[in-house]
C-alpha cells in the first residue's frame, strides 16, 4: 500500500502553500539554459519532469549566501550593537534532489558541533524539504559510489516517486512531512521506484587509504593543474559550508556579514602578516579533497560529499570531485602495482 | 588535422623545443573538452580537436604553476589568439618564449556560441603553426553587436530592471574572473580592503559594484573569448557588458582589443580631438 | 533639508584641485549664491577620479555625480583630463547598457576663473534632480536585505 | 589611538554671518576620535595659530582640522603652525567652509548643516593622513644650455660668472646663432657684431664654460638636479688641441663653390672653413659633403700644408655624457621657407613671390648679409643677380606671419622693425635709391620702436603701403610687384630690383625632437610651452628645465637676453641650495602587488614611472614591477586610477583618505 497524490493536486497545494505566505523553492527554469533552484511565485513554474539538475543547490535555503549576524550604529563616540530579526517564514523546498537533502545530516554535525550555530538551526527547523527521487542520472552523477542512492531519504522529510502516470507516490517520513500532505493523497496500491542511479565507479577505501598517506604526494600539482581557482564548485556543492565573516558599513553604522567563502579563492587562508600557508594551488585542491574525504569523516563519521556531481557540471574545466577521486584511484592502483 | 596537431605537439616535445603543451583533453565525446597539460610524447594522444574546445587556454600562460613547468606550446583558436596580442602589450608574456599552435575554427559549440556567429579569425592569424583549413567560414562580422543593440532596444528603467533580477543570482564565486586571460592582476581589487571599494557580500549592492568593476577593468582590453559568461553557474550574460565597452572603444576610437598588435592600447594614451559632447 | 520637506538632492562632486575647486572658490569670493546641496571632494586632478569612486557616491546614496575638472589644455599636469576624458567615455557605454541614470552623472569643465559656470552647474544640477527625483533604483540595488 | 583638534574659524563676521560655527564645533566635537573642537574668530591670526598649537601639545593631537576658507589660502600657514609644535605637517587638513559655504549659502541653517558635513569628510579624511617627509634631491651644480645663440650665450654668462659650471652645446661649428649674421641692430642700428662678438670671445675664454660646438644633444635621462646627458660630438675631421686658427688650409683648399650658411647662400665658403672670422672657436671644420678627400679619396692638401698636423679625415662623430642639474633650452628660431616646398603640410608656402625663381627674390636674413660690412659684399649693396646696385627695392612684411592659409597664425613681432631698419640702411648706402614697404599693420611696441619706424618713413623716405602684394614676376631685368594699397584703396604696381621677404620666425629644426627629450611641451607650432604664461614664463613642466629665447615664441634681441638672464636666475635660484626638496605627495607603487602591466607608466604625463625588477640574494628575477621616481613624480594621481588592482597609491590623496570622506557623507 501506497499513499499517492496527483500532479494537479500537487500543483493546488504548492500554490495553496505560497498563498499561505511560505517560501516555496523548487527546480525552475529562470532562462532557457538556466535551471535553479528558486523561490516560486506559482505552482506551474515547478519543474519535475526529465533529468532535473539544477547548477545551484538548496543549500542556500539554510546556510545562505550572505547572512547578516549583527547591526551596529555609530551614535557620536558611542557604538551600539543590536541583534537582526531572526528569519520567522516557513520554508518547503519541493522536487529537491535527494543528493541536496542529504547533505544536512551531515551538515548538521559541523553547525551543531561545539557551538549550535542558532542561524543555521533556525532556518533548518523552518525548512521542510520534499524531494524527487530520481529516475535518471548523467555522466557527473555519483551518488552510489558515496554510499547513497537515487532515492536516499537523508534530509528528506517526505519524498515523492514519479508513477509516470501523473501521479507521484508520497513518503512521508518525519512529522514535517506527513503535516505538509495530511489529507491531500489517496491510498494506492502503486508503489514508485527510482532509477537504478549510476554505476559505482570509486572505492572510498582505496581513496581514504591514499589520502592517509599522501599529504605531501606530487601527485596534487598534477592533480589540481587545470583549476582556474573559482569558486563554482563549493558555492554549487550542498555540503561546503565555509565562511567569511566582514563587517561593512559607513560613518553611520553597519552590519556583520556571514558570506560563503570558498578553499580554491588564493586569499582563502591569506594571513594578515601577508602569509599564506596555502599559497600554492595544488595544496588548495588537496585540502577540498581532504576536507570531503578524510578531515570529516576522521571527526565526523561521515562523508562531505553527497555525489551530487555539481562541482564538475558547474567548473569550467570540467573538474571537480569526481575526476579528481577517479584520478587518484588510478594512481593508488598503479602505485600499489609498482610497490609490488 | 588532429593528426597534424599530435605531430606537431610531439615533435616539439621531443625535440625539447618546449616542456609542456597546453591543449584540449575530453572524457567522453560531446561533453565540454578540458585543459590538459602534456609534458610527454607518447601523452600527445591525450589532445583532442573538436566543437567542444571551449576554453581559452591562454589563461595558463599567467599562472605560476604552469610557468613553473618551463617552454610552453599553446593550443589556440582565432578568437583566444588575440588575448596574447593584449597579454604581450600587458607585457605579461614574452611571445618568443611561447609556442603558438593555431587551430583552424569553424565554430564552437552546437549551436555555435554567440561569438562565433559574428567571428571574423576563424584562422589564427599569428600561430607559429597553424592547423587545419576552415570548411564553411560563415559568419556576418558586422553583427558583432547585434546582441547588444538588441538589448539597447529596452528603456534604461528595463535595462535597471534585468540586470537587478540577474545580478540577484550572483553568488561571488568569481568564476567570471578566475577563468578570464586578463584578470592576470596579483591581488583583485575586490579582494583589497583597505579601503573596500567593492562591497565583498553577494548582496546587489555588492554585485553591481563588483560586475561594473569587472567589465570595465577589462575596457579596450576584453576580447570577447565570452569565457566569463560560460563560466557563470547563474548564467548571468556578462557578453553583454563586456561588449557595451567593447562597442563605445570601437565607435569612439576606432580601437578592437587583441586585432592590431601595432596598435598603442586605449586606456592609458589619448587624443586631444577625442570627443567630448557629453562634457559641458 | 530645510524646514519644509520637499526633496533636498545629495549631490556628490568630485573636482580637480587646480581649476574647479579654484572655481568654486572664486564663486565664493564673488558672493555666488547657489544650492547647498553639492559635496565637494578636491583631488589633485581629474586623472586621479576613479570610477568606482562614481559607483561608491551612488551606494552613498547620491542622487547625482558631477565630475570636473581643467578644460582640455589647461590640465595642470598636461595630461591628466584627457585620461580621465577616454576612461569617462568608455564608463559611459558600460553604465548606459547596465540601465544606469545618465542624467544623474554629469561631467564639466570648469576653470578657475569660471567661478560663474560653477555656480550655474550646481544650480541646474540641482533642479534637474529635483525634478528627478531621489535615485529610488540605486537605492533599491543598495538596500542590503 | 588618533587624537583630531578640529579648530572652526569665524573668519569675524565673513563665516560666521551664514555658518553657526559653535554648533559646527559642538557637533564635530561629538565625532569618535576628536579630542578637542573649538570656534575662534581669526585662526589664521596669531592667537588663532597659538590656539592651535596650544591644543597640539595639550591634548597631545596626532591630526588637525581647519574649519575656515580654501587650503589654496592657508594650507601652507596652518602645516608650518604644526610643524613649529613638532607636528608633521602632512597630518593637517582642512575644511573650506568659506569659499564653499558661508560666501555662496545664506541660509544659514543649510548653510551650517553643509558645514558640518565638509568639517567631518575632513576629520574623516584627516584620520587617515600619515607623516610625510619632504623628498629631497640633491642638485648637480652645473648647467646644460642648448643653443649659442645670444640668449644661450647670455644665460651661460651669467650662470658661470655666478659660479657654476655651464655646458654650452651648440649645433653649429661656432657660437653666435643669427645674431651673429645681423648688420646692425634696431633700434639704435648699432653694429650687432660690435655687441656680440665679445661676449663670444668671453664664452670661449671662461673657465667655468665648457664649449660643446658642432655638437647636438642625442638623449637626456634623470631628473631635476640629476640629469644625465649625452652629446654627440660631430666628427669635425679638425684636432681642436693641435689646431691654431692660422687659415693655411682654408687657403689652400680647392673647393671654392659651397653656398656659406652664415651668409644664407649670399655667398660661398671652402670645404674646410671657419663660418666667419669672429666665429669662436676660430677653429675650422671639413664639411664632408664638399671635401674632395672625404668624397672622392684625392686632394687632402689641408692636410699636407697643415703646420699644426690637425687634420684628421678618420674623425668619427663621438657620444660624451655630461652630469647636469639644470637646462636651459635656447634652441631659437628659423625662417619660413617662403618657397612651395615646406617641411610639413601643414604650412602652404608662397609661389606667387617667386621665391628661389628668380634670384633677386631674398628673404630678410639675406639681406642682413648684403648690407652687413662682414657679408659676401663686405657692405656694398649688390643685388644677387647681376650684382648691380639696386635702385628700388620692395620689402615685404608678414610672408607666412599672420596668414592662417599659409599655416601660419601669429605675429612674428620682430618683421615691422627690422624692416623699418632696412629700408634705412639701404637709403644711408643708396641715396639715390627707393625703399617701398608692403605692410597689413605696423607693430612697433617697444622702447624708442615706433619713433624709429616714423624716422625710416619721414627721415629716409620709405614709402610704406597698407597692402598685401598678390604677384610678382620678372620683365625684362625688372621685378614687377603688383600690390594694393588699402588707404588709397588703389591697386599700386612697383618696378623693383630687388625685393626683400620677411618671412615669419619658426622654431629651429629639430627642437621637437629635443622637447620630447626633455619632456618638455610644444605648441602645434613647435613653440616650446612655458608652465604658465603669466607666473611661470621661463619653467616648463619638466622641472629643472627653463626655456628663454625665440624657440619660446618670437622675440627681439632684448627680450631674449632679458628672458636668458631671468632662466640663469632661475638655476642660480636651484643650485643656491644644498639639496631640494619636493612635495611628498607623489604617488607610490605598492610592487609586492603589482602585476606589471605598465599602464601607469603608459598613461603618466611625466614619464615618472619605470619598469623595475626585483631580485633575491642571488639575482634571480622575482618579479618584474612598476617604480615611481619621486624626483620626477609630479602628484596628479592618474596612475592610480588607471591601476585595476589599485598597487599604486597617491600620498595626501590615497585611496583610504578618498574613500573615507565619501563614506563620511551619510
Amino acid at each position: 500500500m501506497s499513499e499517492v497524490i496527483s500532479q494537479q493536486t500537487l500543483s493546488q497545494l504548492v500554490d495553496q502553500w505560497i498563498s499561505q505566505g511560505k517560501r516555496v523553492a523548487g527546480p525552475t527554469r529562470v532562462k532557457p539554459d538556466v535551471l535553479l533552484y528558486e523561490f516560486l511565485t506559482a505552482a506551474d513554474q515547478l519543474l519535475l519532469n526529465g533529468f532535473i539538475r539544477p547548477a545551484n543547490t538548496i543549500k542556500e535555503l539554510i546556510f545562505p549566501r550572505t547572512e547578516k549576524l549583527y547591526g551596529y550604529r555609530l551614535e557620536g563616540k558611542q557604538i551600539e550593537l543590536y541583534d537582526v530579526e531572526p528569519p520567522a517564514t516557513e520554508q518547503i523546498v519541493v522536487g529537491a534532489r535527494p543528493c541536496d537533502a542529504a547533505a544536512f545530516p551531515t551538515l548538521d554535525y559541523v553547525f551543531n558541533w561545539d557551538y549550535k550555530d542558532p542561524f543555521y538551526r533556525r532556518l533548518r527547523d523552518l525548512t521542510t524539504i520534499v524531494t524527487l527521487a530520481c529516475r535518471d542520472h548523467d555522466e557527473h552523477c555519483f551518488c552510489t559510489s558515496v554510499k547513497l542512492a537515487p532515492d536516499d531519504e537523508g534530509g528528506s522529510d517526505a519524498m515523492l516517486f514519479d508513477l509516470g502516470d501523473g501521479n507521484y507516490e508520497v513518503r512521508c517520513l518525519t512529522d514535517k512531512g506527513k503535516a505538509l500532505f495530511a489529507g491531500a493523497t489517496q491510498s494506492s496500491d502503486k508503489v514508485g521506484k527510482a532509477g537504478p542511479g549510476p554505476e559505482p565507479s570509486i572505492d572510498l577505501d582505496k581513496v581514504k587509504q591514499f589520502l592517509d598517506t599522501n599529504f605531501e604526494s606530487p601527485q596534487w600539482q598534477s592533480l589540481s593543474l587545470r583549476c582556474v581557482g573559482c569558486g563554482a564548485c563549493a558555492y554549487t556543492c550542498p555540503t561546503c559550508h565555509c565562511f567569511d565573516i566582514v563587517d561593512e558599513g559607513n560613518a553611520a553604522g553597519g552590519a556583520r556579514v556571514r558570506n560563503w567563502d570558498a578553499c580554491q579563492f588564493s586569499m582563502f587562508t591569506m594571513h594578515a602578516s601577508g602569509h599564506n600557508p596555502r599559497s600554492d594551488k595544488s595544496q588548495r585542491q588537496r585540502q577540498r579533497i581532504m576536507h570531503k574525504f578524510q578531515i570529516y569523516p576522521d571527526k565526523f563519521g561521515e562523508i562531505l560529499c553527497t555525489g551530487c556531481g555539481n562541482c564538475t557540471r558547474n567548473c569550467p574545466v570540467s573538474l571537480g570531485v569526481k575526476p579528481v577521486l577517479e584520478a587518484i584511484q588510478e594512481i593508488a592502483t598503479t602505485e600499489t602495482i609498482e610497490t609490488k | 588535422m588532429l593528426n597534424q596537431l599530435h605531430e606537431t605537439c610531439r615533435k616539439l616535445l621531443e625535440d625539447g623545443t618546449v616542456q609542456v603543451v597546453i591543449g584540449y583533453g575530453q572524457s567522453s565525446p560531446d561533453t565540454p573538452a578540458y585543459p590538459i597539460f602534456v609534458t610527454r610524447p607518447e601523452d600527445v594522444q591525450q589532445l583532442v580537436w573538436n566543437n567542444q574546445c571551449f576554453g581559452n587556454l591562454t589563461t595558463y600562460l599567467t599562472r605560476k604553476e604552469v610557468r613553473a613547468m618551463g617552454k610552453p606550446a599553446i593550443v589556440v583558436k582565432g578568437c583566444d589568439e588575440k588575448t596574447l596580442v593584449v597579454l604581450e602589450k600587458e607585457s605579461q608574456i614574452d611571445r618568443s618564449q611561447i609556442v603558438v599552435i593555431g587551430m583552424a575554427c569553424s565554430a564552437v559549440g552546437n549551436p555555435p556560441l554567440a561569438k562565433c556567429q559574428a567571428c571574423e579569425v576563424h584562422m589564427p592569424r599569428f600561430a607559429d603553426a597553424t592547423i587545419g583549413q576552415v570548411e564553411n567560414p560563415a559568419s556576418e562580422t558586422d553583427g558583432r553587436y547585434a546582441d547588444l543593440e538588441a538589448f539597447l532596444q529596452k528603456t534604461p528603467a528595463d535595462r535597471m530592471a534585468y540586470w537587478m533580477n540577474e545580478l540577484d543570482r550572483c553568488v561571488k564565486c568569481y568564476a567570471c574572473r578566475q577563468v578570464c586571460p586578463l584578470c592576470y592582476c596579483e591581488t583583485c581589487i575586490v579582494d583589497k580592503n583597505r579601503p573596500q571599494r567593492i562591497d565583498t557580500s553577494p548582496t546587489l549592492k555588492g554585485n553591481y559594484a563588483w560586475h561594473i568593476t569587472r567589465a570595465f577593468h577589462l575596457a579596450a582590453r576584453c576580447v570577447g573569448c565570452d569565457e566569463c559568461t560560460r563560466a557563470c553557474p547563474a548564467g548571468i550574460d556578462l557578453r553583454l557588458l563586456n561588449l557595451s565597452v567593447a562597442k563605445a572603444a570601437e565607435t569612439d576610437f576606432g580601437f578592437r582589443a587583441g586585432m592590431d598588435p601595432e596598435v598603442e592600447p586605449v586606456v592609458g594614451s589619448y587624443s586631444e580631438q577625442d570627443k567630448e559632447g557629453f562634457i559641458r | 533639508m530645510s524646514d519644509n520637506n520637499e526633496f533636498e538632492p545629495k549631490i556628490i562632486a568630485y573636482v580637480c584641485n587646480w581649476c574647479t575647486y579654484l572655481g568654486a572658490d572664486l564663486a565664493g569670493t564673488n558672493r555666488l549664491e547657489y544650492p547647498t546641496n553639492v559635496r565637494i571632494i578636491r583631488l589633485p586632478c581629474t586623472g586621479r577620479i576613479d570610477f568606482n569612486l562614481i559607483v561608491k557616491a551612488f551606494e552613498m546614496g547620491a542622487d547625482t555625480v558631477l565630475v570636473s575638472g581643467c578644460h582640455p589644455g589647461d590640465c595642470h599636469y598636461t595630461s591628466g583630463n584627457y585620461h580621465a576624458r577616454r576612461r569617462w567615455m568608455l564608463f559611459r557605454g558600460l553604465l548606459d547598457t547596465m540601465g544606469i541614470d545618465m542624467e544623474r552623472i554629469h561631467f564639466t569643465w570648469i576653470s578657475a576663473a569660471e567661478g560663474a559656470k560653477f555656480q550655474k552647474v550646481i544650480t541646474e544640477i540641482t533642479e534637474k534632480t529635483k525634478q528627478l527625483g531621489p535615485y529610488e533604483a540605486y537605492r533599491k540595488v543598495c538596500k542590503v536585505s | 589611538m588618533a587624537r583630531i583638534g578640529v579648530f572652526t574659524c569665524w573668519c569675524g563676521e565673513n563665516i560666521a554671518r551664514n555658518v553657526d560655527v559653535e554648533k559646527v564645533a559642538e557637533a564635530i566635537g561629538k565625532l569618535p576620535h576628536v579630542r578637542c573642537s573649538v570656534a575662534y574668530k581669526y585662526m589664521c591670526s596669531d592667537p588663532g595659530q597659538a590656539i592651535m598649537r596650544e591644543k597640539i601639545v595639550s591634548e597631545g593631537l596626532t591630526g588637525v582640522v581647519v574649519a575656515s576658507c580654501s587650503p589654496h589660502m592657508h594650507l601652507k600657514t596652518f602645516r608650518k603652525a604644526a610643524e613649529s609644535e613638532g607636528l608633521n605637517p602632512y597630518v593637517v587638513e582642512m575644511a573650506n567652509i568659506r569659499e564653499h559655504c558661508s560666501w555662496v549659502h545664506h541660509n544659514k541653517e543649510d548653510a551650517t548643516r553643509k558645514a558640518i558635513d565638509l568639517v567631518r569628510m575632513s576629520v574623516a579624511k584627516v584620520l587617515r593622513n600619515h607623516a610625510l617627509d619632504p623628498i629631497r634631491v640633491p642638485v648637480t651644480k652645473r648647467a646644460l644650455v642648448i643653443g649659442g645663440g645670444v640668449a644661450g650665450i647670455q644665460a651661460a654668462l651669467d650662470i658661470a660668472d655666478a659660479g657654476h659650471e655651464v655646458v654650452l652645446v651648440e649645433r653649429d661649428p661656432s657660437i653666435g646663432g643669427k645674431m651673429a649674421g645681423l648688420s646692425e641692430t634696431f633700434p639704435t642700428l648699432d653694429c650687432s657684431q660690435c655687441i656680440l662678438t665679445p661676449r663670444m670671445v668671453d664664452v670661449g675664454q671662461h673657465p667655468n664654460i665648457k664649449l660643446h660646438t658642432y655638437s647636438e644633444v642625442e638623449a637626456v635621462d634623470g631628473y631635476l638636479g640629476n640629469f644625465k646627458v649625452t652629446i654627440r660630438k660631430k666628427a669635425r675631421y679638425v684636432d681642436m688641441d693641435k689646431c691654431t686658427g692660422c687659415g693655411i688650409c682654408w687657403n689652400a683648399c680647392p673647393s671654392k663653390k659651397n653656398l656659406s650658411e652664415f651668409d644664407f647662400g649670399m655667398g660661398t665658403r671652402k670645404a674646410i672653413y671657419v663660418p666667419f672670422p669672429q666665429a669662436v672657436p676660430a677653429r675650422p671644420v671639413i664639411d664632408a659633403n664638399a671635401c674632395i678627400k672625404l668624397t672622392k679619396d684625392k686632394c687632402g692638401l689641408c692636410e699636407k700644408k697643415c703646420p699644426a698636423g690637425a687634420i684628421n679625415f678618420d674623425d668619427q662623430d663621438e657620444l660624451i655624457t655630461e652630469e647636469i642639474g639644470a637646462v636651459v633650452v635656447a634652441t631659437g628660431y628659423k625662417l619660413y621657407d617662403i618657397g612651395k616646398e615646406q617641411q610639413n603640410d601643414k604650412l602652404a608656402g608662397y609661389g606667387e613671390y617667386g621665391y628661389g625663381k628668380y634670384k633677386d627674390v631674398i628673404d630678410s636674413l639675406q639681406f642682413e648679409r648684403i648690407v652687413s660690412a662682414s657679408g659676401p659684399t663686405v657692405g656694398e649693396i649688390q643685388r644677387p643677380s647681376d650684382g648691380k646696385e639696386p635702385k628700388s627695392v620692395v620689402f615685404i612684411s608678414c610672408v607666412g606671419s599672420r596668414d592662417n592659409a599659409k599655416g601660419v597664425s601669429y605675429c612674428s613681432k620682430i618683421c615691422c622693425m627690422y624692416n623699418a631698419k632696412h629700408t634705412m640702411l639701404y637709403k644711408h648706402k643708396v641715396h639715390d635709391g627707393q625703399a617701398h614697404v608692403f605692410y597689413m599693420d605696423i607693430r612697433a611696441g617697444g622702447k624708442n620702436y615706433d619713433e624709429f619706424v616714423r624716422r625710416a618713413i619721414e627721415q629716409d623716405g620709405a614709402q610704406y603701403h597698407r597692402g598685401r602684394v598678390s604677384k610678382i614676376t620678372e620683365e625684362n631685368g625688372k621685378l614687377i610687384v603688383r600690390g594694393v594699397d588699402t588707404l588709397a584703396g588703389v591697386p599700386v604696381t612697383v618696378e623693383a630690383d630687388l625685393v626683400v621677404l620677411a618671412a615669419a620666425m619658426r622654431p629651429a629644426d629639430g627642437v621637437e625632437q629635443l622637447a620630447q627629450k626633455l619632456n618638455v611641451g610644444y605648441d602645434e607650432f613647435g613653440f616650446l610651452s612655458e608652465s604658465h604664461p603669466k607666473l611661470r614664463p621661463i619653467e616648463t613642466n619638466a622641472a629643472g628645465v627653463f626655456v628663454c629665447g625665440a624657440c619660446q615664441g618670437p622675440k627681439d634681441i632684448p627680450e631674449s637676453v632679458a628672458q636668458a638672464s631671468a632662466a640663469a636666475g632661475k638655476v642660480m635660484m636651484m643650485f643656491s641650495r644644498k639639496e631640494l626638496t619636493r612635495e611628498p605627495e607623489v604617488a607610490c607603487v605598492n610592487e609586492q602587488n603589482c602585476a606589471a602591466c605598465f599602464a601607469c607608466a603608459r598613461a603618466c604625463p611625466f614619464n615618472a614611472i619605470e619598469q623595475a625588477e626585483i631580485r633575491d640574494r642571488n639575482g634571480n628575477l622575482v618579479k618584474r614591477t612598476a617604480r615611481v621616481n619621486p624626483g620626477l613624480c609630479m602628484g596628479c594621481g592618474t596612475c592610480v586610477a588607471i591601476c585595476p588592482s589599485k598597487s599604486v597609491d597617491l600620498e595626501g590623496f590615497t585611496e583610504q583618505q578618498i574613500y573615507a570622506q565619501v563614506e563620511s557623507l551619510v
